[in-house]
């Protein structure tokens, strides 16, 4: 099947089958956050998944996303444009710092993410007269469930964010798969195997890396608007170094040379804090255990592991 | 397959979080048992289970059982709201005690708000209850009171030209800002204002350019962790000798213990929960302050810190709203919560009204002094 | 006017002169040949070449105009591709894909066009497929064309780099050992590819061990020997090189050099 | 004049714990390749389980070394149970491993200590000594020397023992030291030892300055991390000298220009050496083999 068909296909079919199973709004709520994870995670995939870079500073451009739409409106801006702009202001962020940082490589590509995902927090934390500072500022009201009522659809405000973060992350998904299959996915994919062998083939490896951050810090605001926007607080928090390491690590458990490892991995450690609340006082043994486990049992991630898994399956049936 | 796990994922979750259906008040809490604001989360915690067992012990409210429903945020906005959702939609309580953190309370309000469930805040900042939400109180005293409290006692002392060091945590960052605001109508100047990192190890750069400060008569640090502790270690190790103030986010044994003898002298607006000894008899909150700190001891075999004694007193109010009402109602709680009067509590007396969903005043706050590793009140 | 010419190109590392003030020039549609024993520089020379080493001294031109210092993706488009010693494949990628990876120069779409997949995007990624598959059929991997690269064989994934070479429309190719790991059927099948390829007009600049190959398809040799060119010249010539024989081959070599002109 | 020493003395006391927390991560880095974000867990455990023993009235000239014990056989343990079993796993898998190691070790440290902050007294007293104006406590000199003690020990160690000459032959080229007759899984079981127990000899150390509780192992990897990067991954030298340039850093920006950003100072630093040397001050620089 067409990838791009395979991948619109499967990322709604469970947005529907989510929607179609969920009996509360507090499932809706945990089910958008999946969705809003799965953005900012294919962005990360895009990056280290296509191209092979680490950052341990991406939090910083969700922050930015997240913010824009917090801040913007007080300044007339429209929720929906302050998203666009956050998103662009990301972007842009990450081509003009992208050319000196991707220069390194290895654990010094991993301390000047790190650092300028620290830069970004440390400005959100001590500019309190436009950010709120570190308990955070209110975002203006938005309601996605006014959209679906347009068009005579009418649900509660945590089934309508629902849709709206599971659509939008449906679109990453899709834009990624396009990507990955197509000249540029090619040229990217290249410089994460062999930047040697890309760049004689014409590959400018350097401006393949920016494209490739700027795409993901893309995808990291939007998350980051959607989040703000469906939660109407934000703290600086989101701009930390934790949360740059959650989305690391979300691709890398599910898998991040595919968009699927994306969905799989915002899946399993979104839910999980939520079926870890009858145990809260071991939450961190159990998830810090899960991550050196799959990790060391499935190098490549969930999604890769079991598709070796089913194909050896299948071998094995073949052959009998 | 994607889709079967997520299936299986849904259906343990809806196994894990079906609760018994024994209980039959529920109330809910959301707290930051861990992370960096676990020290309110966890005194928080452990004195909300302790007050409900107390409570089912004694025969529960009018004759029914009360079932608490405790989540840990982390002090995390983004998991304050799902748990919040959580607690409305799966445990149907009715009512929340909780948001040890000014972002987790403010991320919640508006679904409590939403879905008319009273929700009782623990996290300091004004704006929680100003301007007033219908079904949003809160217990502790606001920064911008202990400001004008710890104002009051330096312009009583002659003072007026201050330095200020602040923590650039919420609780620090928020603190220092309603200082600053209210620095010109209590009469005294901020002529120094320097801050540190929750982590850090030695401020005496800044302290050094305080002290340095021309004309300055006092120090005041707000910040609560182990931030205030260094920070009063590197204040003796200079051998400043101005006064020294701290705030209320300090109001522990723990703080004297972590600041050893730098800690003499120095003093702080706090509740009575830390001079237990020293209160009248005819103290309204005495009787409250000697029983939590007895009951608290007995079942953790430590003291009870200021920050529990805030969920002591939300759980109380809510206890005796809906004995006061007869009803389980979440619209009769709330009205049960806004028409207390001189409750007297552990953190202060609370009289609440519609236009006041805190209900206290300055006298809630004992301006006292650390003297021979002791609390003594100076007024 | 030679295609390439390399003049008093030199690089030390740590005070060694790893290549030292070689020059030599290939001409298009010959088939240039970089012998030396082991640890002579010959790589070395190759990644000065291709620009993934900044040389120290000298220079390096492209049909005369000097492009000394540029990237390797900018002598990529100058027309310049190669292969490597130590395997430069994308073993994540099935074996078209890798062969793709070298259209890239041909390919226009932008960026927007294809995240969104629109037709234009789909446009050049038929034509690539097309081309490379071409080139698979050229060096006999056709029908490994979907497996992921990491299943072939070591012959295969040279053979592989050279279609990649290929496919990028090179007018210079400088292949690094393209037989090594190669039995002799498919060391003579790489032979016949290295002639078809210069016959088109490619400038062929060969690093290679097997010297029955190398005196069989060479226009002209350059030996080196600890980083310095030590004889230059017709295969016969070389062969006959009394300083070559010593130096280079030793006595073990030398009766492999009078066996192959036997 | 007074006010200038006294920055310095702040910057070096903070400085010499970064310092030391760059070892740590020097070593283990040396052997295995593997920045190991665990880290400043070894820290906390070291300072946690010194101030557990103090409390219950054990001596520090005992409870110290039984500290520095315990870091050491959890990093033995972290080596067997997690790193080993991953083998050669790319860059970023390591840095889940470790960080989820990290979160696992913070987990267990607040079930088997406590959430409350800890401290206890200076080595030599808590009073201040004085010249020229400025103040230092006594502490410091402890962990300024410390920090010096253990660079030194590791050069040595490095260079001139046996067990030493295994880590870095391992670390070179695994392959090569096995066929040499070296025993490099004994060379990185020592390594990560070694390394836990600088670590949390670095928490014993500093917690009468510091203090600790369960969760400040997160900054203290982060300022570790920071000090190994800013000096060059690998180098002790690289490594003392990025921990003493970022303590001097901080508290050069907290005393003259702005207390809000002196961590932002670090992070920028850090970033402007890195786009003039991307391996650091003292990083080796490598050639890349095609």
């Amino acid at each position: 099947m067409n990838p791009t068909l395979k991948a619109l296909l499967i990322t709604l079919a469970l947005v529907v089958a989510g929607a179609l199973i969920f009996p509360s709004s507090y499932y809706f709520r945990v089910g958008s956050l999946i969705w809003i994870n799965t953005i900012s995670v294919t962005g990360i995939v895009v990056l280290l998944g296509y191209v092979g870079l680490v950052s341990l500073g991406h939090a910083g451009f969700f922050a930015i996303g997240a913010y824009a739409v917090a801040v913007l409106p007080g300044y007339g801006v429209p929720s929906g444009a302050a998203l666009f702009v956050g998103a662009a202001a990301a972007g842009l962020l990450a081509m003009v710092i992208g050319r000196p940082i991707l220069r390194l490589s290895g654990y010094y590509l991993a301390i000047a993410t790190l650092g300028l995902g620290m830069l970004i927090w440390m400005v959100l934390t001590k500019e309190s007269w436009l950010t709120g500072g570190p308990d955070g500022m209110v975002v203006a009201g938005f309601n996605p469930r006014h959209w679906f009522a347009l068009v005579g659809i009418k649900m509660k405000s945590t089934e309508a964010w629902y849709w709206l973060t599971g659509l939008v992350a449906t679109i990453g998904v899709v834009l990624a798969v396009n990507l990955g299959n197509s000249p540029w996915g090619r040229a990217l994919r290249a410089v994460h195997d062999s930047d040697v062998a890309a760049s004689s083939l014409g590959v400018d490896v350097a401006r393949a890396k920016v494209v490739a951050f700027a795409i993901s810090a893309v995808y990291a605001a939007v998350a980051g608007s959607l989040l703000a926007l469906a939660n109407g607080y934000i703290t600086p928090d989101t701009a930390g170094f934790m949360h740059s390491v959650e989305m690391v690590t979300m691709a890398v458990l599910g898998g991040a040379t595919t968009v699927y490892g994306a969905i799989v991995g915002s899946l399993i450690l979104t839910a999980l804090p939520q079926v870890l609340t009858f145990v809260a006082e071991y939450e961190h043994i159990v998830l810090g255990g899960v991550m050196v486990a799959t990790m060391v049992a499935m190098r490549r991630g969930l999604v890769p592991a079991l598709g070796d898994l089913a194909h050896r399956l299948a071998m094995r049936g073949r052959s009998k | 397959m994607t889709l079967a796990k997520l299936g299986a994922c849904a259906t343990a979750l809806a196994l894990l979080t079906a609760a018994p259906a024994l209980a039959q008040i529920k109330i809910g809490a959301s707290l930051a048992v861990t992370g960096p604001a676990s020290f309110l989360g966890d005194p928080e915690a452990k004195t909300l289970r302790m007050l409900v067992d107390q409570l089912n012990a004694s025969g529960g409210i009018n004759g029914e059982e009360v079932e608490l429903v405790l989540y840990d945020d982390g002090a995390d906005p983004n998991k304050a709201r799902t748990f919040a959702t959580r607690l409305i939609e799966e445990d149907e309580v009715v009512a929340v005690i909780g948001g040890s953190s000014t972002g987790a309370t403010m991320a919640m309000a508006p679904l409590f708000t939403q879905a008319e469930i009273p929700f009782i805040s623990l996290a300091g900042a004004v704006v929680i209850i100003d301007p007033v939400q219908k079904y949003v109180f809160k217990t502790p005293h606001t920064d911008k009171m202990a400001c004008l409290k710890i104002f009051e006692d330096i312009t009583k002392r002659g003072m007026s030209k201050v330095g200020l060091i602040s923590g650039t945590g919420g609780f620090g960052k928020s603190m220092r800002e309603q200082c600053l605001a209210v620095a010109g109508e209590a009469g005294v100047e901020i002529v120094a204002d320097e801050t540190y990192g929750p982590g850090d190890a030695d401020v005496t750069p800044q302290l050094t350019n305080i002290a340095n400060t021309a004309g300055i008569e006092t120090i005041v640090n707000p910040g609560f962790g182990q931030g205030p502790a260094v920070v009063t270690r590197n204040y003796a190790q200079l051998g400043i000798k101005l006064p020294f103030y701290q705030s209320h986010g300090v109001a522990s044994d723990s703080f004297i213990h972590l600041a050893g003898d730098a800690a003499e002298g120095v003093r702080l607006p706090a509740t009575p929960m830390l001079i237990p000894d020293q209160l009248a008899d005819s103290d309204p909150q005495k009787q409250p302050v000697v029983s939590y700190i007895k009951d608290y001891k007995a079942a953790y075999g430590e003291a009870p810190s200021t920050f529990g004694g805030y969920a002591y007193d939300a759980f109380q109010m809510v206890v005796a709203a809906i004995k006061a009402k007869g009803s389980s109602d979440s619209n009769d709680i709330r009205d049960g919560i806004e028409e207390t009067k001189n409750y007297a509590g552990v953190t202060g007396v609370y009289t609440m009204s519609p236009t006041d969903h805190l209900g206290l005043n300055l006298t809630a706050f004992r301006m006292l002094e650390i003297q021979e590793g002791g609390w003594v009140p100076v007024e | 006017m030679n295609r390439l010419e390399i003049e008093n190109l030199g690089i030390s590392f740590g005070g060694i002169k790893a290549v030292d003030s070689v020059s030599f020039s290939a001409a298009a549609g010959e088939v240039t040949s970089i012998i030396g024993p082991n640890g002579a520089g010959k790589t070395t020379l190759f990644n000065l070449i291709s620009g993934v080493y900044a040389a120290d001294t000298g220079h390096v031109r492209i049909e005369g105009a000097d492009v000394t210092g540029e990237p390797p993706h900018r002598l990529a488009r100058r027309g310049m591709a190669r292969t490597f010693q130590n395997l430069q494949i994308f073993p994540q990628m099935t074996a078209l894909d890798n062969v793709m990876t070298g259209c890239h120069l041909r390919e226009t779409s932008n960026l927007l066009a294809d995240l969104l997949g629109l037709p234009s995007s789909l446009r050049e990624t038929a034509k690539s497929r097309g081309l490379a598959l071409s080139a698979l059929e050229r060096v006999g991997l056709a029908n490994l064309a979907a497996r992921p690269a990491s299943e072939l064989s070591y012959g295969q994934l040279k053979r592989l780099e050279i279609a990649r070479a290929l496919v990028t429309g090179c007018s210079i190719l400088l292949l690094d050992e393209p037989a090594a790991g190669c039995n002799a059927v498919e060391t003579r099948e790489v032979d016949d590819l290295i002639h078809a390829i210069a016959d088109e007009g490619v400038c062929v600049v060969l690093i290679e061990h097997d010297m029955r190959m190398v005196m069989r398809i060479s226009s002209h040799i350059v030996v080196l020997d600890q980083g310095s060119k030590i004889a230059e010249g017709k295969p016969e010539e070389i062969r006959d090189n009394e300083r070559v024989i010593a130096a280079y081959l030793g006595a073990h070599g030398a009766a492999e050099a009078r066996a192959a002109h036997a | 004049m007074s006010e200038l020493l006294q920055f310095v003395l702040s910057g070096v006391t903070v400085g010499a714990i970064y310092a030391a927390v760059a070892l740590g991560f020097t070593l283990i880095y040396n052997a295995s390749g593997v920045v190991n974000f665990a880290q400043g867990e070894f820290v906390v455990i070291g300072g946690m389980t010194a101030a557990a023993l103090i409390a219950l009235g054990v001596p520090v000239i005992i409870a110290a070394p039984l500290a520095v014990i315990a870091g050491t056989l959890v990093g033995i343990a972290l080596y067997r149970l997690a790193i080993k079993p991953a083998g050669k796993a790319p860059l970023v898998s390591l840095v889940i491993i470790t960080i989820g190691a990290s979160i696992f070790l913070r987990g267990v440290m607040q079930v088997v200590f406590d959430k409350q902050i800890h401290r206890y007294e200076g080595f030599s007293g808590d009073d201040a000594l004085r010249f020229l104006g400025a103040t230092l406590l006594p502490q410091s000199l402890w962990i300024i020397g410390g920090s010096f003690v253990v660079f030194a020990a590791l050069a040595w160690f490095i260079g001139h023992t046996h067990a030493g000459r295994g880590i870095r032959a391992t670390a070179s080229n695994r392959f090569a030291a096995v066929l040499v007759g070296i025993n490099t899984g004994r060379a990185m079981n020592l390594s990560f030892a070694l390394s836990a127990g600088i670590g949390a000899l670095a928490g014993v150390l500093a917690t009468p300055v510091t203090f600790t509780s369960y969760d400040a192992g997160v900054l203290m990897a982060l300022k570790g991390f920071s000090a190994t990067m800013l000096g060059g991954v690998g180098s002790p030298a690289g490594a003392l000298v990025g921990g003493f340039a970022i303590g001097l850093i901080e508290a050069m920006t907290a005393g003259y220009i702005s207390s809000d950003y002196k961590d932002a100072a670090a992070f920028i630093v850090i970033l402007l050496v890195l786009f003039v040397m991307p391996q650091g001050l003292f990083g080796r620089r490598t050639t890349e083999r095609v």
